[in-house]
């Protein structure tokens, strides 16, 4: 056994190249656990060592904690840091890895329960005194014009037993609730075996917004500001900044205060996230969730910060001082993050996959790439359609804007569809320009373009 | 060119490289290519090994050096699998078909220690015979030969771990 | 080589390179590629041509898609100049040698608009016959053709913008 | 003629690929003018079109005013930058461009006279009211008694028509003075046919110090904080970083004014340095020189605020706004870059070229490389030794200095002897890590190292 620690990355992509950078910068050694498919990647390449764990499908390699966990062992690792997405939430693969006395990157198995089931995370916001969503409960769907004025309009009545946006319906005034709250239910009964209901105040203009925490494990909260991330098709993300544009110091220092509180309550260990709705048609804050991972968006913190959140990761899983600095609610700089995925923006985004034969970055100041894609590249059709991440910095949003947009017109990926025509559009939008957007801003403006195109 | 090689033409380019003093050479005619190389480094850039356009008509099955020379001090035995290619032209008289591991672990021959091997090397299985166990994380799973024949060799020691896809034993199904 | 080989002659030539003192070689004639090495360095990729071990044994001279393919959109002249091994490779009696423009700047054949060329091709040149002049910012130098021979043909137009060591014109030294 | 303009880059190496950039940034079209060495480098695969200018040497393409000229006639440029070195501060491209309607991006060619001289630096200094070294002439060498008191000691006693280094003489006490200076004038007849001297203040550990200027040519400046660049060998500097550290307000705030009233004197246009003596022994600040072009060293600077300066003088010189932000003096960033040389630190900083086999750079925030070398290139042998420069930024100098040993450590430049084992050197020194040192610092430390290592 040498001196040198061992981090066992447990992905793939750009992520895994982040955690195989950040491992170097603090002299340990990177040894990746890849499926087949990412066995001669440009990951596999950087790293000192690959163990393949699986098939191809994620469910037969990234997706399984035993599979980890064992080449965790193989690799002789001190710590395994599972990324974002996969494994990284679930506390399966963090407890067989303490079995082993292998070091988790992340929070603890507790917190990622804690945090892991809306109703429980609600709760832990609600000790901590942080602002959730009104809701409430239909006892009598026939007698509910008291509680729709307690939760105030717009809302959603809900069917508690449904999912997946299946059983709501937006409600705007007493009138309408009157009619549909039975009707509702009645149909709870047959879709879902049980008619019970749920009232939600409902907010069709709400901004997501996020902070970025990190806890010692004692309490104790660094917090390195806030992100936006509300340009969003279908909830997910295209394009995050931070700092969150146009935010009044009393709504920043709310989800700053709010934040470090669930750190303390939680006794959070290292990165996470706190995502916030911030309504714009009212002074309404709203905690949705704990991200209890690193994000994919983190780099618009660490370039606006000048921080290594996961470096910081790997060393406070280490046992070692995570060399975070204290810093003030508003970084020195505004950055903005692409996500290039491998999706056509002019064909409903789908995804698409094979050879990068033309790869050409923009280079200069302020300028990072976070990918695993090169020239040659075959992008795989097992994963996400995630390829890159550009992010630009300067010194305020105006200069960040005029630089994410020359950078965008400056790269060149050939070989497959991208979203870089889409985030072209957004980047010379009005809207998108004068900042603090809501997350339903995306889909009608691009939809419209089409139209306009066609 | 207007017409591509036969069959024979790219064997009888084999056997005069074979026959040279050359330690690698690549030969491209149209849409066929023949790489071959006599020892570990071949020839392939490493950026180039395992991706666009390289996938080699005729490989000889050792890692590609973009693999071999970039992961570091531990050697790993990868020989080829996952690369439907190489065993699809593999003369499978020359090189036998291999039983490779169906999953991480650790490679037992044994069903516990001091017990008899399940199979050795000479011996005869069916496709359900089972030629030892792998142990993840305390589980155990036993493997299958998954075609019968006779096991030339073990490619693995007692208690070895292996990765996904490494081959355990050598198999001549011929026999 | 107008034609494309054959496929004996390649399998001659590989013959006839392994007789031969080379570490490696790399010939391609058209869509036909062939790269042999005898060490363990092997071969460059396009995208690396033109650096570490990109001398080419034999090549048609033409510019190498990696650099052909990365000039954009403005055309340029640049046959296989500053590539000694071309024209030490190239038969001359085949093409001719070159004399190539020794600076940047604007070629005339003519000492003034409307006067006569310097010189006409197929008409026999000294070394120390002018065979242009190059203007570089008002600045008129004379060009001589360098060596004695015949003539065969201008490559650029009068009055055409030429890069230092473009081709200006072709010369028959035999004849 | 497109509405596209055309930059002509009229240099090599890694300001080429920082000028293409910074044209592609700004939606122009950059034109690289090559020698014969360089029309197959990374910066021509670059750039949209490459002119062939002249061969290898420097001295007949690079050092050729008429022949940049002459590119840039027939690339249709619009503007030329010239980089550092080679023609950037001759007046004679600026001017030949000129009389073509081109635009050089610099200053006018008056600037590049008057700063171009020492002598005349010197008095533009004094009128702008700028602190400048003491200095007298020796009227009659057998009574400077009173001259050396007004001078102050250690002192130099120089031949005024000596250069290069000789006839110059350290005088440390009135004794020595009265007894070297009819040596010296008599040494200087012999020498020079002349014997007039001049005594100077001798500085012997002194930092250098230097300011960013940006004018916008009516008098009006753009201060960009400070760069220390006193890590130096035989004047060559070695390591540079922004802030200067450890800087008075008092003295920051003197540089700064400095260099703004010099920048009004000259009507100064587009990005320049000011460069300080700065004495670690006692309060005093000396001007040394103004740099007419953009420094080897400004990325530490754009980093350190968030601007790109190289794009902003493109903007300046096509005559657009140049997108400046006012700052404050000490940037919210501390930023240092390594100077990676093709040299060989243990055997006498000897140059090499070659072959670079195996190419591997460091990844993560805050790391930015500027460079033209890739895997596979031909390091050439006819330009200077300058291959790379490793730019790290962090929240504070510590960090910045932590961040740069791990960068350091994670290089891989293979088929070359680099500067990197002199780079790890110095940021491991308690000296280097405690900021301030002087100029006359690394010179016998590195040669203290050689001897303890035989």
């Amino acid at each position: 056994m040498s001196d040198v620690p061992v981090i066992l990355v447990a992905n793939r992509g750009e992520i895994a190249m982040r955690i195989i950078a950040a491992a170097r910068r603090i002299g340990a050694s990177p040894v990746l656990a890849a499926s087949v498919a990412d066995k001669d990647s440009p990951a596999a390449r950087a790293a000192d060592r690959v163990i393949v764990i699986g098939a191809s499908p994620a469910n037969q390699s990234y997706l399984k904690p035993e599979q980890v966990a064992q080449a965790a062992v193989m690799a002789g690792a001190a710590a395994v840091h599972p990324g974002y997405g996969f494994l990284s939430e679930q506390p399966a693969l963090c407890e067989l890895l303490e079995e082993e006395g292998i070091a988790w990157v992340g929070p603890r198995p507790e917190t990622l329960r804690a945090v892991g089931d809306k109703g429980s995370a609600r709760q832990v916001a609600i000790d901590a005194g942080v602002p959730v969503g009104a809701g409430v409960e239909i006892d009598d769907p026939t007698n509910v014009v008291a509680l729709g004025e307690q939760i105030g309009y717009p809302l959603l009545i809900k069917a508690i037993h449904g999912g997946g946006g299946r059983g709501i319906r937006l409600v705007t005034n007493p009138e309408e609730l009157v009619e549909l709250a039975p009707q509702a239910a009645a149909e709870a009964v047959a879709a879902f075996g049980n008619g019970a209901l749920y009232l939600e105040r409902y907010y069709g203009r709400a901004r997501h917004v996020e902070v970025q925490v990190f806890g010692d494990g004692e309490g104790n909260a660094w917090i390195f500001g806030d992100r936006d991330c509300s340009v969003q098709r279908r909830h997910q993300k295209l394009i995050e900044e931070c700092p969150a544009p146009g935010l009044s110091e009393k709504r920043r220092q709310l989800l700053h205060d709010s934040s470090r509180a669930l750190v303390k309550v939680l006794r959070y260990r290292g990165a996470g996230t706190v995502e916030f709705l911030v309504d714009t048609e009212s002074e309404d804050v709203i905690f949705l969730e704990v991200n209890a991972r690193i994000q994919v968006e983190h780099p618009v913190t660490e370039e606006a910060f000048g921080v290594d959140l996961v470096a910081a990761q790997l060393l406070l899983a280490l046992g070692r001082d995570p060399q975070l600095p204290d810093v003030g609610p508003v970084p020195p700089a505004a950055v903005i993050e692409m996500r290039i995925n491998a999706e056509d923006p002019n064909a409903d985004f789908q995804p698409n996959s094979g050879d990068i034969t033309r790869l050409v970055w923009p280079k200069g100041p302020g300028i990072r790439i976070d990918t695993q894609i090169e020239e040659g590249y075959r992008f795989p059709p097992f994963y996400d359609s995630l390829m890159a991440k550009l992010i630009v910095r300067a010194h305020n949003r105006d200069a960040a804007v005029a630089a994410a947009t020359a950078a965008v017109r400056n790269v060149t990926i050939d070989g497959l569809k991208t979203t870089l025509p889409m985030h072209a559009y957004v980047l010379a939008h009005p809207d998108f320009i004068a900042g603090g957007i809501p997350t339903s801003w995306f889909g009608p403006v691009w939809e419209a373009r089409k139209e306009s195109l066609t | 060119m207007g017409e591509q090689p036969s069959w024979q033409d790219v064997l009888d380019l084999i056997a005069q490289l074979n026959e040279s003093d050359y330690e690698s050479a690549s030969v491209q005619v149209g849409d066929v290519s023949i790489r071959l190389s006599k020892n570990d480094v071949g020839f392939d850039t490493p950026e180039s090994a395992g991706r666009v356009g390289a996938q080699p008509l005729i490989e000889t099955g050792f890692d590609t050096p973009a693999t071999a020379g970039r992961v570091g001090a531990q050697p790993r035995i990868e020989t080829g699998f996952d690369t439907p290619t190489s065993s699809a032209t593999q003369p499978a008289t020359a090189l036998g078909d291999t039983i490779d591991a169906p999953m991480i672990g650790v490679f037992y021959r044994r069903p516990s220690p001091g017990a008899a091997p399940f199979v050795e090397p000479g011996q005869r299985v069916e496709a359900d015979t089972t030629i030892g166990i792998i142990e993840i994380m305390k589980l155990m799973n036993p493997i299958v030969a998954g075609k019968a024949g006779v096991i030339t060799d073990f490619l693995v020691s007692d208690a070895d771990a292996v990765e996904f896809g490494q081959p355990l034993a050598t198999i001549n199904t011929s026999a």
